[in-house]
């Protein structure tokens, strides 16, 4: 039944609108809102302030601005809130981002250039929206499958190593108490994701079909496993300082004194261990472009490369945040932010839109400090870039094995002897607890 | 010799004993090219046995224009412009031993001054050469500040050259008989300026490149090209020199006025990819000198260029004329017959030469190592293809 | 030369830069030669040979000194090493000229590899700069120019030994010289594509620089025109 | 009008013109900020075909800095770039690779010919192994004169790809 293509006519233009509210209207009342209902009632709802979140409640509270907080308060601390929002996916990838961002700037000023530039609102801002379009560019971009590659496992990959880096993100503590799982095997947990990466690309490059991401996936493996064992163990001396596993212990066990100061080996051998994990230059191995095109990413294009990239980006994010916590003692720093935020007597709006009472001084200064060290760290781990050239398969899997693993037992042994001599550790005279 | 073995690397040792243990069905081809960000507008084919290549073929030829046989069908002076495209940045030196063939068969003769702006242009060119190979040698092993710096540096000779020549890269500078302009004002003042500064930047490039050690770790002891194999390959240029033979055309066979300045060859004897691409550096330092001699000793005043008639022409014979440019040898065979076009071009370059040494050095390396040993036998694709 | 002198200092000890000019400038000296220049360097050939090809290797004079103009004498060093040449095969090589810095001389395709071999064992020819052939229709001959040079005497640094040899163009064979130069590979199988001389011995007369699918006749051969011209 | 619309035969018009109305709300918005993107986020294969690719380099050099628009030079897959710039003259060796490039190569993909020979065969149009032109195998978006093309005009060449790509439909 074809439609014959009317005359344009305004009385009709206007009748197609409003035909379209009535339907709007008839779907809403009939459907979703029937819908909307069935869920509020039937559905438990959790207590928000003393009482139980009944819809007329919920509505209520959205009228009026003074009571609006504690569902705010509440929601914030519900987990699907921390998976996806703070200290979770949404806030780790902004941070990795705009770090990177700034990485690319920095590099280009310390190659006398400018860098990024006209990719921002209306001409200014220098560029910062250089990520946003590389990601609008990424997403619209056609995925090409190679012929012969195993679909599933190239589909899978990419949103696997997503979720991966994404798990590793959701244990890091960014403040006491803002942690997605607060596990008590924390650390190990870390290793244990992080050991599934290899296994990723190696899979990818499997299912890619193709010559040079084979090469880049058996390259990524042999790093990674290399580097895997000094990691573990720089990481090992400081749980036998803090005498935990849990990372916000071990971040607390180190108040007065960083772990930095006593296990500046382990500190070294796990930077070095990080960069070879993150794939960075100059261990950029399994993406050397002048040697094996780009690796295991030879294959990717559109979103599976943007997934990828996003992956990598998180994982940037977390193994800074992990080295923070490991040694620069996590978010301990001298207390900057009032306690009290804001004027306590304040009109409502001026209240709601402060979002007082949502979070104390202490807090703030926490992430504050967090961030702080977090980013100055993902710098020094982007800056190599500048100023090294890549390193060879052989001679990385030399420092690997032979180097990093006898640098990482020096310190260990350094750290039983701080035990032992009653100097650190539980009851030790230099920690408080 | 011996003290050559001891610096073989061991994972060149252990590629060696895998080449020769290596059988068929353990072997991966890979086609290195054209499409590759370590390969250039060139293709080779290597295998793989595990990380080492046991085999390696040089597949050249995506830039072949058929310059040999253009030549035939324009006369001397209408041949510069595409004579100069197969080195777009060394364009000044693959004119200069052309000039210089052509002058011997028609007899023309250059006047001192124009010799002088012809070494001139010549030495800035080979600065802009080599700078750039500097800055592909430098994101060929990942260092992006080393690709950057170079190329921002070369823009301040390609400026001088500008304003010496009108042209950016390609200048058509040398013609039979001397050069195309006089010098423009100031240029000596500017030039030695822009040398000074240069040559603080080079201590900078040899801090963060040279002496880096995970450069040093990288390109010592890969690709040893001993010097009896570099004499039977014919490699030529700063290949051979790395190799330990202090040749140089400019002191060979010294043209125009190279036989008045004071220059050393630089060479060295440890003929692994490091004093290949040390060498080249060294050379830049060295033609800094020259420079400063020539600017010196230029003549204040005075012709640029012959009176050429409009189409050049001499009696039948052959020449056979070499220039040092930045590749090495450059030489250019021309049998004229009597009339104003050649009868026959045959450019001898100095890539064709070193791309030899290639599938040599290369088998026995790692996969790694293939961009390290590749781009410092300074080849030039464009240029091998002609 | 005094700036120069830190550069031992900046650069690893390892690696010796030896200043090669006090040596090479000795030789230059007492080499019989002087520093060439353009001038001298000029054409030598008689006007007499008929274009467009210098004298063909069957009706060549069988002595140098036809080839001789009246301006110029051949250098004594030049001459020194043409007569070595000529003495030990006599009537096999035919010297085509001398120049200041510049020998060239033909010889049978037959005999090019015992040629080729004594002027690498005893005269310190070491190695091929380039390979030219040039295609001679109105002879229906095609001449193949082997450039020779001298990296390790520093008497012969600057000088180039053209050995040249000619082949039927009809069924273009030659003896390949890379048993003698191994420098010579991949210009002998530049040489096979762009005239269609057959190198015998050499290991692979194969396509090199033009495409896979090139199905015209070799490019050089006058008879093949560019289009348009 | 309505009593037309609401009877069975016409539904389809009906749904025909709530998708209209909704392609307008969002295709104009949409398309111009994925637009936007590509516009920002131009990145070229590696792909040297002559000596062009010096100048090509030299954009990116500290000088001219083709990263102010958002390129990034020196790409390694191919499978993750937006463009083709064909640096100079192409051969008949190479042009079979040059289509295989650019077939291989993800939608939405642009070609920039930079140089003469890229153009017309340029200096180079009477050789034996030229092609005289490449729109014969691959289309063409831009046209950058010269030999070689200084940067600025490379620059400029890629900014007028740019109005292209912000008036050109979404695919």
């Amino acid at each position: 039944m074809a439609t014959v293509p009317e005359e344009f006519r305004f009385g009709n233009f206007l009748a197609s609108i409003i035909w379209v509210v009535l339907i709007v209207i008839v779907v809403l009342t009939l459907v979703i809102l029937p819908l909307t209902f069935i869920v509020l009632f039937y559905v438990p709802l959790p207590p928000v302030n003393g009482e139980v979140l009944t819809p007329y409640l919920f509505l209520s509270m959205v009228v009026d601005p003074t009571r609006t907080l504690p569902i705010v308060k509440y929601l914030i601390h519900t987990t699907p809130f921390k998976v996806i929002v703070f200290p979770g996916f949404v806030f780790a990838a902004i941070i990795a981002a705009a770090t990177i961002f700034v990485e690319r700037k920095f590099l280009a000023k310390m190659q006398l250039r400018v860098g990024p530039l006209y990719a921002g609102v209306w001409g200014v801002g220098e560029g910062i929206l250089q990520l946003a379009a590389d990601g609008l560019k990424v997403i619209s971009k056609e995925i090409l499958i190679p012929s012969g590659a195993d679909k599933p496992i190239f589909w899978a990959a990419p949103i696997a190593f997503v979720a991966t880096a994404a798990a590793v993100v959701a244990l890091i503590p960014v403040a006491p108490g803002w942690v997605v799982s607060n596990t008590n095997v924390g650390l190990v947990a870390v290793f244990a994701i992080l050991g599934f990466f290899p296994l990723i690309a190696l899979l990818f490059s499997w299912a890619s079909n193709s010559k040079y991401p084979f090469i880049g996936g058996l390259r990524a493996l042999h790093q990674m496993i290399a580097f895997e064992i000094p990691f573990i163990l720089s990481a090992l001396s400081v749980v036998i300082l803090a005498g935990s596993l849990n990372l916000t212990d071990i971040a607390k066990s180190q108040h007065p004194f960083w772990f930095i100061l006593f296990l500046p080996i382990s500190a070294f051998v796990f930077f070095i261990s990080s960069l070879a994990e993150l794939e960075r230059v100059p261990f950029d191995l399994p993406e050397a472009e002048s040697e094996i095109v780009a690796g295991w990413l030879t294959e990717t294009s559109g979103m599976i490369y943007g997934l990828i990239q996003l992956g990598s980006y998180l994982k940037v994010y977390a193994l800074s945040a992990l080295f923070v916590i490991l040694f620069l003692g996590g978010w301990s720093g001298p207390q900057i932010f009032p306690h009290q935020l804001g004027p306590p007597d304040a009109i409502p709006l001026v209240k709601v839109l402060t979002l007082q009472g949502l979070y104390n001084g202490v807090t703030v200064n926490a992430i504050f400090w967090f961030l702080v060290k977090t980013i100055g760290i993902i710098m020094l781990m982007l800056l190599p870039r500048g100023i090294s050239p890549r390193i060879r398969i052989d001679i990385l899997l030399h420092t690997g094995w032979y180097k990093l693993i006898v640098l990482a037992f020096v310190n260990m042994f350094v750290a039983l002897a701080l035990i032992y001599a009653g100097i650190l550790g539980p009851g030790g005279s230099l920690s408080i607890h | 010799m011996a003290d050559l073995e001891d610096r073989i690397s061991e994972s060149q040792k252990m590629g060696m004993q895998i080449v020769k243990e290596s059988d068929d069905d353990r072997l991966m081809t890979l086609s290195v090219g054209p499409q590759h960000p370590g390969s250039g507008h060139f293709r080779f084919i290597v295998k793989l046995d595990g990380d080492y290549i046991v085999h390696c073929d040089p597949d050249p030829g995506y830039v072949h224009r058929g310059e040999e046989k253009m030549t035939e069908y324009r006369n001397f002076i209408q041949n510069i412009p595409h004579l100069e495209r197969p080195v777009i940045h060394d364009s000044t030196n693959i004119t200069y031993s052309y000039s210089l063939a052509v002058e011997e068969l028609t007899g023309i003769e250059v006047p001192r001054r124009g010799q002088f702006i012809r070494a001139i242009a010549s030495e800035l060119n080979r600065q802009v050469y080599t700078l750039y190979w500097l800055a592909i040698y430098g994101i060929f092993l990942g260092h992006s500040t080393m690709f950057m710096w170079p190329t921002g540096d070369r823009e301040l000779f390609i400026d001088l050259l500008e304003a010496l020549t009108g042209a950016r890269v390609t200048h058509a500078f040398n013609i039979p008989g001397g050069v195309r302009n006089d010098v423009p004002n100031g240029f000596k003042d500017r030039c030695l300026r822009q040398i000074t500064y240069y040559e603080k930047r080079l201590k900078e490039y040899e801090d963060i490149f040279y002496n880096n050690p995970l450069v040093r770790q990288r390109t010592e002891g890969v690709g040893i090209l001993t010097k009896e194999d570099a004499i039977s390959l014919g490699v030529t240029g700063s290949v051979l020199r790395a190799s330990g033979v202090p040749y140089d055309i400019r002191k060979a066979e010294p043209y125009d006025v190279y036989n008045e300045i004071d220059f050393k060859v630089q060479y060295m004897k440890t003929a692994d990819s490091f004093a290949r691409a040390y060498v080249p550096f060294l050379d830049m330092r060295e033609s800094c000198h020259i420079l400063r001699q020539l600017l010196d000793k230029m003549p204040e005043a005075g012709e640029v260029r012959a009176k050429l008639q409009a189409n050049p022409r001499g009696p039948p014979g052959e020449a056979y004329r070499r220039v040092e440019s930045g590749r090495g040898a450059l030489g250019y065979y021309i049998i004229s017959d009597g009339t104003p076009k050649p009868y026959r071009v045959k450019i001898s370059v100095g890539s064709f030469r070193n791309m030899l040494a290639l599938p040599h050095l290369l088998v026995g390396a790692k996969m790694g190592d293939m961009p390290v040993i590749y781009w410092a036998l300074n080849y030039w694709p464009v240029e091998a293809d002609r | 030369m005094s700036s120069k002198n830190d550069q031992k200092d900046n650069s690893n000890n390892d690696y010796i830069i030896i200043n090669n000019h006090s040596k090479t400038s000795t030789t230059e000296t007492s080499a019989t030669h002087s520093p060439p220049d353009s001038r001298q360097l000029r054409d030598i050939v008689p006007k007499s040979s008929s274009p467009p090809s210098p004298p063909p290797v069957k009706t060549a004079g069988p002595s140098t000194t036809t080839l001789r103009t009246k301006d110029s004498e051949p250098p004594a060093f030049e001459k020194g090493i043409a007569g070595e040449i000529s003495a030990n095969f006599g009537q096999m090589v035919q010297i085509i000229f001398i120049k200041p810095l510049r020998i060239k001389i033909a010889v049978e395709p037959p005999n090019i590899v015992k040629v080729a071999t004594f002027l690498r064992d005893n005269l310190g020819f070491d190695h091929a700069e380039s390979v030219a052939g040039t295609d001679y229709p109105k002879d229906n001959q095609i001449e193949v120019i082997y450039h020779l040079g001298s990296y390790l005497r520093d008497d012969l640094a600057g000088h180039v030994l053209s050995i040249a040899t000619r082949t039927n163009r009809d069924d273009a064979r030659l003896p390949t010289l890379i048993n003698v130069y191994k420098s010579v590979e991949y210009h002998e199988r530049e040489t096979f594509e762009m005239l269609g001389v057959y190198f015998e011995g050499h290991p692979r007369n194969e396509r090199f620089l033009l495409p896979e699918d090139w199905a015209d006749i070799p490019p050089l051969r006058k008879e093949f025109r560019i289009k348009g011209r | 009008m309505i009593k037309d619309l609401i009877n069975p035969t016409q539904f389809n018009v009906l749904v025909s013109k709530l998708g209209d109305i909704l392609v307008k709300a969002l295709d104009k918005p949409l398309g111009y900020a994925i637009n936007w993107g590509r516009i920002w986020s131009l990145w070229p294969v590696h792909l040297e075909t002559a000596c062009c690719s010096v100048e090509f380099g030299a954009a990116s050099g500290p000088r001219y800095d083709v990263e102010r628009f958002g390129i990034i030079e020196a790409f390694g897959s191919l499978r993750q770039c937006d463009l083709i710039v064909v640096q100079g003259t192409v051969t008949r060796k190479m042009a079979p690779r040059l289509r295989m490039v650019y077939d291989q190569m993800p939608e939405p993909k642009y070609v920039i010919a930079m140089g003469a020979c890229a153009i017309t065969g340029g200096l180079y149009v009477d050789s034996y192994n030229v092609l005289p032109g490449i729109d014969g195998i691959i289309p063409v978006d831009v046209y950058v004169p010269g030999c070689p093309p200084r940067p600025e005009t490379l620059i400029q060449g890629t900014m007028l790809l740019q109005e292209k790509i912000k008036v050109s439909k979404i695919r």
